[in-house]
């Protein structure tokens, strides 16, 4: 060990290393989108996860492909965000500690199914779990450094980036998604114009299970292809913290998962200079934080400055208008 | 109103009560025959081809005396005797004990830290004569219930916890991976493998730094440096035995960024299976531990570091029973057959015969005392 | 006159309307209960064990025997503190989801005045590693704090991230400043036999832990309806313009809540360490700081309600390990069951509709 | 001419509320009717009704001469039904023109054409004379472009019938003004416009017919032309007491509290209060005037200490207390009645007595060292709950059961009831209160004043500001000014300051 600089660190399987770190980050924090901006801020984001990565298992053993267990997966989180929309929005149940309480459920059902259906406890691994393949894109692979940057991905690494695209056309650019997004800023206009609101938060709630799903079968069929118990490992509250980050815009909550992915990547490497383990794992949620902190400083800043331009207009013109 | 929260919580427990009180449990006598507890035995099942190379263990000559009653002997592991890792291997060994000495089974297995001395401590309370546990982790909990219940006897797998009636079963696993390393030292320069590069470095992928894990590696890097003092042995941290997708990466780091082209994991199971994906992902090869890993990823895993503590189980047991318990540690290491290589013939022809020869060769050297593998402290 | 008052006061509060009132109560908790253990038997059953077998080893495994029953009580001591922890910090409207780095930060500041200090008398020791554990899952709670006070931070995913944080530091602390090379496992070293908690009962674990448990639950009674402070507590957790409005301290209010919080789950961890593991270990904590979170919940933050939610708990908890290891059913039932609770405690409907259901009845 | 809308033996109840009691009435098409009666006398109820928020228990509407049942505001907007609520059902981050097509966007495929959209919003806005600016983001054009925006949200999907819910209450003077010539535009259009106030002279100036309810019953309908204010009130109140002058104005005693130069920040950091000065004597009631939102509300947090200043000094009886804590505020004798009870009058979930207490629990002999002394808690809040004629089962009920009413009592009480303050603020301390609530509110305030106190009165309701005050400023754009002493004329005076800053008229 020892005499490692950090060129050798920043290389380019680092960066496709935090591409792959941050896409179920990604899936997740835009499942987190949808139902935020229907004004349900979804903690369960981690349980929902959970739950897709292991029916993504069980559908790949199942049907013996990959897509099968995307199937399963997306199947078995819709019930779980049906639960989740439906303890809340039909029995009036607090959203957040439906969430919490998810979470857990999630990982006791899990654990509970491992043993039953598998006779396994805590890592589910065999040859009858078929994951996904990496892709290469035709001629970009043959580009020497972007090539290696850009290709040989798996499916669902390109597919979280375009989902970013897909949230935000649906959001920004639908009647759908502008109803929808008019439910969570401002429910009883949306009210008043006749959105069925219920309906609507039901939709955030599903879509986010979707989303988490995908990011659950990455985890479990293409980062890796096996179940263990608890495999998110906190990846749902870094897209949490990512959506706090982005202000519930997918770009800018995108680009916080990146970050978050490549802390985590850079972690596993930074090892190499002797730096102890235990410190360096902290660095992704060590990250979360300064990212919240130096955002809160940021748009501080920010206002002030802007604060300070409009006050000085105001002075400057005579009190009447 | 207060005291009417009060009140219902409290009814919350008595209604717990009487949905889980089956007519059965409640008249069950309780305390004066602890043994009543029937244990439905309905472990997991186990497929046993997975294991096939868990060698018949040599049970030692016992005297026939036939005890009047079978003794009550209790399995206690810090984990799961589930189906994959040491811990299965305990559970395998006691199951044959409790099979061939004719004493029930009862395994108490625990899935958190605060549970550890609390099983060991269910199991005296209850009366057990003789309690195994497995794991260095169950140290405090045996040292502290062995205390407490001065009649009852202890041994535990992994760790030497002291006491009168206490015995520790040690694994010398440094020197099963002495071995290993010595392998992978020799392997690591042998290009004619697809993807060996020629460059002297090997890597190891610790799950946590635990004092158990550093003896690992430090016989994985003695055996290394025995065959070449050249070999530079990378070794990296998961930060914990259940990350797989932690574990992967790390190990893709090293394959692919610090030309390490052969990698012992000992990454608890979950973390094991993460790095063997990286294995299979990168084509390069791995090292096994605890169990066989050999067939995890066909043709790429050299052997697999076996530490056979149903050996190691199953043979205390014996020696109880034929009423030779004795206090203080017990080593099982390379010479007793307790630590030892898989055949590699999971590798075919890859691995050369003089190579294996010379594995064998130290092997023997370890065994008469040639060789010392040093245990780290 | 203001005696008439007082009468009239009380008068209109009929018994019939308390009754109503603690029927709706149980009936509600009933109906839950039913429904999370009704979850777990059907999910045990479609994978074909026997439900009733496996809850009947449960209740055996808990309070099978005097033992049993006596180490559900001791395992419930935690879930205590931690259940009083997120009711202070709930009852203030704090969502404190850093109970668990709390903890673990209280319980290795504990060990560590366990084994550094070893000369002095156990009245000393005792009291003191318990302080220590107090200030460290107090302090573990200043960066979120400062997030929130001064930066107008939701302390929610600072809190959750304090909790990763905590748990790889002390990782490190015990791999490296205070490794213990004799440890068989990732831990500290062994605290001072004068800092051990007495046990109570000999062959259980239970320790006079368990006592302090019970007086803290009064203590916080008392602290949070009976005082000034907690006073202040409630009226900020209730509505924190009004306090500000009314001239109630609020800032200091949200400070002490959240210290208070974590002091408490620090404690905690100072009885984990003092009463039951002799040593800080690595990862010790199986998730209490989320137990915790959930038996505030249930109790509806009310400290004589955290003491039979808690029992529960630790009831579970204690069984579960039983119904494993007889039945082979596995424990992770008991998680559902858990969580199941949770996800329809606040459910209203039931509520609503027993009380509609009883007062039709009573009139 | 023929009939746009009628509706007949329309019923309509709540629990223990009966809202709408038979009410029959029909509106011509073409013409302004507006709706008139005192909070809670059912209009908005029935607003609700016509707009298909509530079905009713009986009864039925006719659109046009047709029977036609609504489910939801859906079925009333296609009906040609509009609604402008007094709360502004908006999307702050939406560009106007977004919102006002919000629900009817045109499209493109699967996506909004924006080009389109904001095409077909200024078209409409041009049709009937409406000036907006229809890309601006929503939250940042003034309160009378965003109720603009509403109407035009409403006219947008071809309504045929306009309700207004209080469309005046948040605007200035002149937006009144500029709105009511946009509305007789609108009729001219041959739009039907229901208008709902409790305003009578505006009433007057916009509408041609007139419907008067009370308690849930509609009293009867005149022409416009045909009435005058007093017969209006004579039929909203049932007598002709309202908007009487309370008080016989005093000669003003000393010096108690002095504000000097304030200026003060606003939640969005922009300046709310500029350099504002005011004195106010013992024996004293100030009113204060304004539109809401002209720096009242940052204005009495400031005074309260709830609002850092950025200039400025504020005295009681000499001593400065702009840097002191709130506690220490209100020790040196300041009471505090706030706008909004629910946000920060009291604890909803908390007890009676614990809303009484804040003031005093931390003092002998409400406390003794750490805990709280309850006899003498309960005592105290017991004599002056009854004092106040609080109507509630206990000390030990839950606030939040109690009425709007009573609320503000319990607040009245627990600010006024130990009559140790030197100064009372009062913020809006009758908004939302019945008529009998509202003039013991206002009696309770006037009393202080006899006893010797400082009285600061904040509403937006001028007659409440005129039956009370001995002197008025008025809020504008977040300067204090000065209306003067209590006189024939200053109602006047009041009202061109609001609308204009000045003190004479603009013309």
């Amino acid at each position: 060990m020892g005499n490692v600089d950090l060129s050798s660190i920043l290389t380019l399987s680092l960066f496709a290393a935090a591409l792959r770190m941050a896409t179920p980050i990604i899936f997740a924090t835009m499942g987190g989108i949808f139902s935020s901006h229907t004004g349900i801020f979804n903690v369960a984001l981690e349980g929902f996860m959970l739950i897709g990565s292991f029916f993504a298992v069980l559908g790949s053993v199942r049907t013996g492909s990959p897509y099968g267990g995307l199937l399963y997966a997306v199947i078995a989180c819709l019930v779980a965000a049906l639960v989740f929309a439906i303890l809340h929005l039909e029995l009036k149940a607090n959203p957040i500690i439906v969430g919490l309480a998810m979470n857990i459920v999630a990982i006791g059902l899990t654990n509970y199914l491992l043993t039953a259906t598998f006779n396994v406890w805590g890592v589910y691994k065999t040859d009858l779990i078929i994951g996904f393949q990496e892709v290469q894109i035709p001629l970009i692979h043959q580009i020497p450094i972007i090539g290696e940057l850009l290709s040989g991905h798996f499916p669902l690494v390109y597919f979280s980036f375009v989902s970013v695209y897909i949230v935000y056309l649906v959001l920004y650019k639908t009647p759908f998604g502008f109803h929808l997004r008019s439910v969570g800023e401002n429910i009883d206009a949306a009210e008043s114009i006749g959105v069925n609101t219920k309906r609507m938060k039901y939709y955030g709630l599903l879509v986010s299970g979707l989303l988490c799903a995908f990011g659950g079968t990455f985890l479990s069929l293409s980062y890796l292809t096996m179940f263990s118990e608890d495999m998110t490992a906190g990846r749902g509250w870094l897209a949490m913290a990512a959506i706090n980050f982005g202000r519930m815009r997918p770009v800018p909550s995108m680009i916080a998962g990146l970050i978050f992915g490549f802390a985590d990547a850079l972690a596993v490497r930074l090892q190499q200079f002797g730096l102890p383990s235990q410190i360096v794992v902290m660095l992704p949620y060590l990250m979360t934080v300064i990212v919240l902190f130096i955002s809160a400083v940021v748009a501080e800043r920010r206002k002030k400055s802007l604060v300070a331009k409009q006050n000085k207009i105001d002075i400057a013109t005579p009190l009447q208008p | 109103m207060k005291k009417v929260r009060f009140l219902v919580l409290g009814l919350l427990i008595v209604v717990l009560a009487l949905s889980a009180c089956t007519p059965q449990a409640a008249e069950e006598p309780v305390v004066e025959e602890p043994a009543v507890e029937e244990p439905v035995v309905e472990e997991p099942v186990v497929e046993e081809p997975e294991v096939e190379e868990v060698e018949e263990p040599v049970v030692e000559e016992t005297e026939e005396e036939v005890v009047a009653e079978p003794p009550k002997i209790a399995l206690v592991p810090a984990g799961r005797v589930g189906k994959e890792g040491y811990m299965f291997l305990a559970g395998q060994g006691y199951k044959m004990a409790a099979a061939d000495f004719g004493f029930e089974e009862r395994i108490l297995e625990s899935e958190v830290a605060e549970e550890w001395e609390r099983n060991v401590r269910t199991a005296a309370q209850d009366g057990y004569e003789f309690i195994i546990g497995v794991g260095s982790t169950m140290a405090d909990g045996i040292v502290n219930v062995s205390q407490e219940f001065p009649d009852a006897k202890f041994a535990l797998v992994d760790a030497n916890p002291g006491g009168d009636n206490v015995m520790g079963l040690i694994a010398l696993e440094h020197e099963g991976s002495f071995l290993a390393g010595a392998l992978a030292a020799m392997m690591t320069t042998e290009t004619s493998l697809e993807g060996i590069n020629e460059e002297k470095i090997i890597g190891f992928v610790g799950g946590m730094e635990v004092p158990s894990v550093v003896r690992w590696f430090s016989g994985f890097e003695q055996g290394a440096k025995y065959i070449d003092p050249d070999v530079e042995v990378k070794i990296s941290y998961v930060g914990s035995f259940n990350d797989p997708a932690k574990s992967k990466e790390l190990a893709l780091a090293m394959f692919n960024e610090q030309g390490v082209d052969i990698l012992m994991s000992v990454a608890g199971g979950p973390g094991d299976a993460g790095v063997f994906e990286a294995v299979e992902e990168t084509g390069l090869y791995g090292i096994g531990a605890d169990i066989s890993w050999d067939d995890a990823v066909p043709g790429h895993v050299l052997t697999s570091v076996l530490k056979k503590t149903d050996v190691m189980i199953y043979e205390t047991i014996a020696s109880y029973i034929a009423g030779e318990f004795q206090p203080g540690e017990a080593l099982f290491g390379v010479a007793s057959g307790a630590m030892d290589l898989t055949d590699m013939s999971a590798m075919g022809d890859a691995i050369p015969q003089e190579v294996k020869d010379k594995i064998d060769e130290i092997k023997a050297m370890i065994t008469s005392g040639e060789i010392v593998v040093e245990r780290p402290q | 006159m203001i005696k008439n008052f007082f009468d009239k006061a009380k008068n209109s509060h009929t018994w019939k309307e308390n009754l109503v009132n603690l029927t709706t109560q149980l009936l509600n908790y009933l109906i839950i209960l039913i429904i999370a253990l009704f979850i777990g038997a059907v999910v045990m059953f479609l994978s074909g064990k026997d439900p009733i077998a496996a809850y009947a080893a449960l209740w055996q495994g808990a309070f099978g025997n005097g033992y049993r029953f006596a180490d559900t009580l001791d395992r419930s001591v935690i879930m205590i503190l931690a259940g009083i922890a997120g009711s202070i910090a709930f009852r203030t409207n704090i969502t404190n989801l850093g109970l668990e780095g709390q903890l673990y930060i209280g319980a290795f500041a504990a060990a560590w005045a366990g084994f550094t200090f070893t000369n002095l008398p156990a009245i000393v020791h005792i009291p003191l590693c318990m302080i220590a554990g107090i200030i460290g899952g107090a302090l573990w709670t200043l960066p979120v704090l400062y997030l929130k006070m001064r930066w107008k931070i939701p302390e929610l995913v600072p809190t959750l991230m304090l909790n990763y944080i905590a748990i790889r530091l002390t990782d490190y602390l015990i791999a490296f400043p205070f490794r213990d090379p004799a440890a068989p496992m990732a831990g500290s070293p062994l605290i001072a036999a004068s800092a051990k908690l007495p046990k109570l009962i000999k062959g259980s674990t239970i320790n006079i832990g368990f006592i302090i448990a019970i007086v803290l639950i009064f203590v916080t009674y008392w602290f949070l309806f009976k005082t000034k402070i907690g006073y202040e507590l409630r009226m900020v957790g209730l509505n924190q313009d009004f306090a500000a409005a009314a001239g109630l301290p609020v800032k200091r209010s949200i400070f002490l809540a959240m210290t208070l919080s974590g002091g408490v789950i620090g404690l905690g961890g100072a009885l984990m360490i003092q009463g039951f593991f002799g040593r800080f270990l690595g990862g010790f904590s199986s998730g209490y700081g989320w137990d915790g979170f959930m038996i505030a919940i249930i109790a509806q933050n009310h400290p004589f309600a955290v003491f039979p939610t808690a029992l529960f708990y630790g009831a579970l908890a204690n069984g579960a390990l039983t119904m494993q290891s007889v039945t082979g059913v596995p424990q992770a039932v008991v998680a559902m069951v858990k969580g199941t609770l949770v996800l329809f405690v606040t459910v209203k409907v039931f509520v609503e509709n027993i009380r509609k259901g009883l007062r039709k009845w009573a009139m | 001419m023929t009939e746009a809308l009628s509706v007949k033996n329309i019923t309509k109840a709540f629990p223990g509320v009966l809202a709408n009691d038979n009410i029959s009435l029909s509106v011509e098409k073409g013409t302004i009717r507006a709706i008139v009666g005192e909070n809670g006398a059912g209009k908005t109820t029935l607003m609700n009704v016509i707009y298909g928020l509530y079905q009713p228990d009986s009864g039925q509407i006719f659109i046009n001469g047709e029977e036609v049942t609504f489910s939801s505001p859906r079925d009333a907007i296609a009906q040609g039904i509009g609604m402008v609520h007094q709360h502004f059902k908006l999307v702050p981050s939406y560009t106007l023109a977004q919102n006002i097509a919000l629900g009817v966007e045109p499209r493109k495929g699967i996506f909004i054409d924006e080009p389109a959209l904001n095409k077909s919003v200024k078209a409409i806005a041009d049709k009937y004379g409406f000036q907006i600016n229809e890309r601006e983001v929503t939250v940042d054009v003034s309160v009378g472009e965003q109720q603009r925006a509403e109407i035009l949200k409403a006219l947008y999907r071809g309504v045929e019938i306009l309700v207004l819910d209080e469309p005046t209450a948040v605007l200035t003077d002149i937006e009144t003004k500029e709105l009511f010539v946009m509305l007789r535009n609108l009729v001219e259009q041959g739009i039907t416009i229901l208008f709902i106030s409790h305003k009578l002279r505006e009433v007057l100036e916009i509408s041609d017919d007139i419907s008067v309810m009370r308690a849930g019953k509609l009293v009867g309908t005149v022409k416009c032309e045909e009435t005058d204010e007093c017969q209006l009130a004579e039929m909203m109140v049932g007598r002709e007491t309202i908007g009487g002058r309370m008080r016989e104005t005093k000669q003003k005693g000393e010096l108690i509290m002095e504000i000097e130069g304030l200026s003060v920040l606003d939640n969005r950091d922009l300046t709310a209060v500029k350099d504002a000065s005011l004195n106010l004597y013992s024996g004293e009631i100030v009113g204060g005037a304004g539109v809401d939102g002209n720096g009242q509300e940052e204005f009495v947090e400031a005074l309260l200490g709830l609002r850092p200043l950025t200039s400025g000094k504020i005295r009681i009886d000499g001593k400065e207390i702009q840097e002191l804590s709130t506690r220490e505020i209100r020790e040196a004798g300041v009471a505090y009645i706030p706008s909004d009870r629910y946000r920060s009058g009291v604890a909803v979930e908390g007890t009676i007595w614990e809303n009484m207490v804040p003031g005093e629990y931390y003092v002998k002999p409400y406390s003794n060292g750490l805990a709280l002394a309850m006899p003498e808690i309960m005592m105290m809040s017991g004599t002056l709950i009854q004092k106040f004629n609080v109507a509630t089962p206990g000390l030990d009920a839950k606030t939040g059961n109690l009425s709007g009413g009573n609320i503000q009592r319990v607040i009245a009480a627990r600010e006024l009831g130990l009559e140790k303050a030197k100064v009372v603020i009062a913020s809006q301390p009758t908004r939302g209160i019945d008529i009998a609530g509202t003039e013991a509110i206002r009696q309770m305030l006037i009393d202080y004043a006899n006893r010797g106190a400082a009285v600061f009165v904040i509403s937006a309701d001028l007659d409440e500001i005129l039956s009370l005050s001995d002197r008025v400023v008025v809020f504008y754009e977040g300067n204090v000014l000065d209306a003067g002493y209590y006189d024939e004329t200053i109602r006047q005076r009041i009202s061109w300051l609001m609308t204009s800053g000045k003190d004479y008229c603009v013309d």
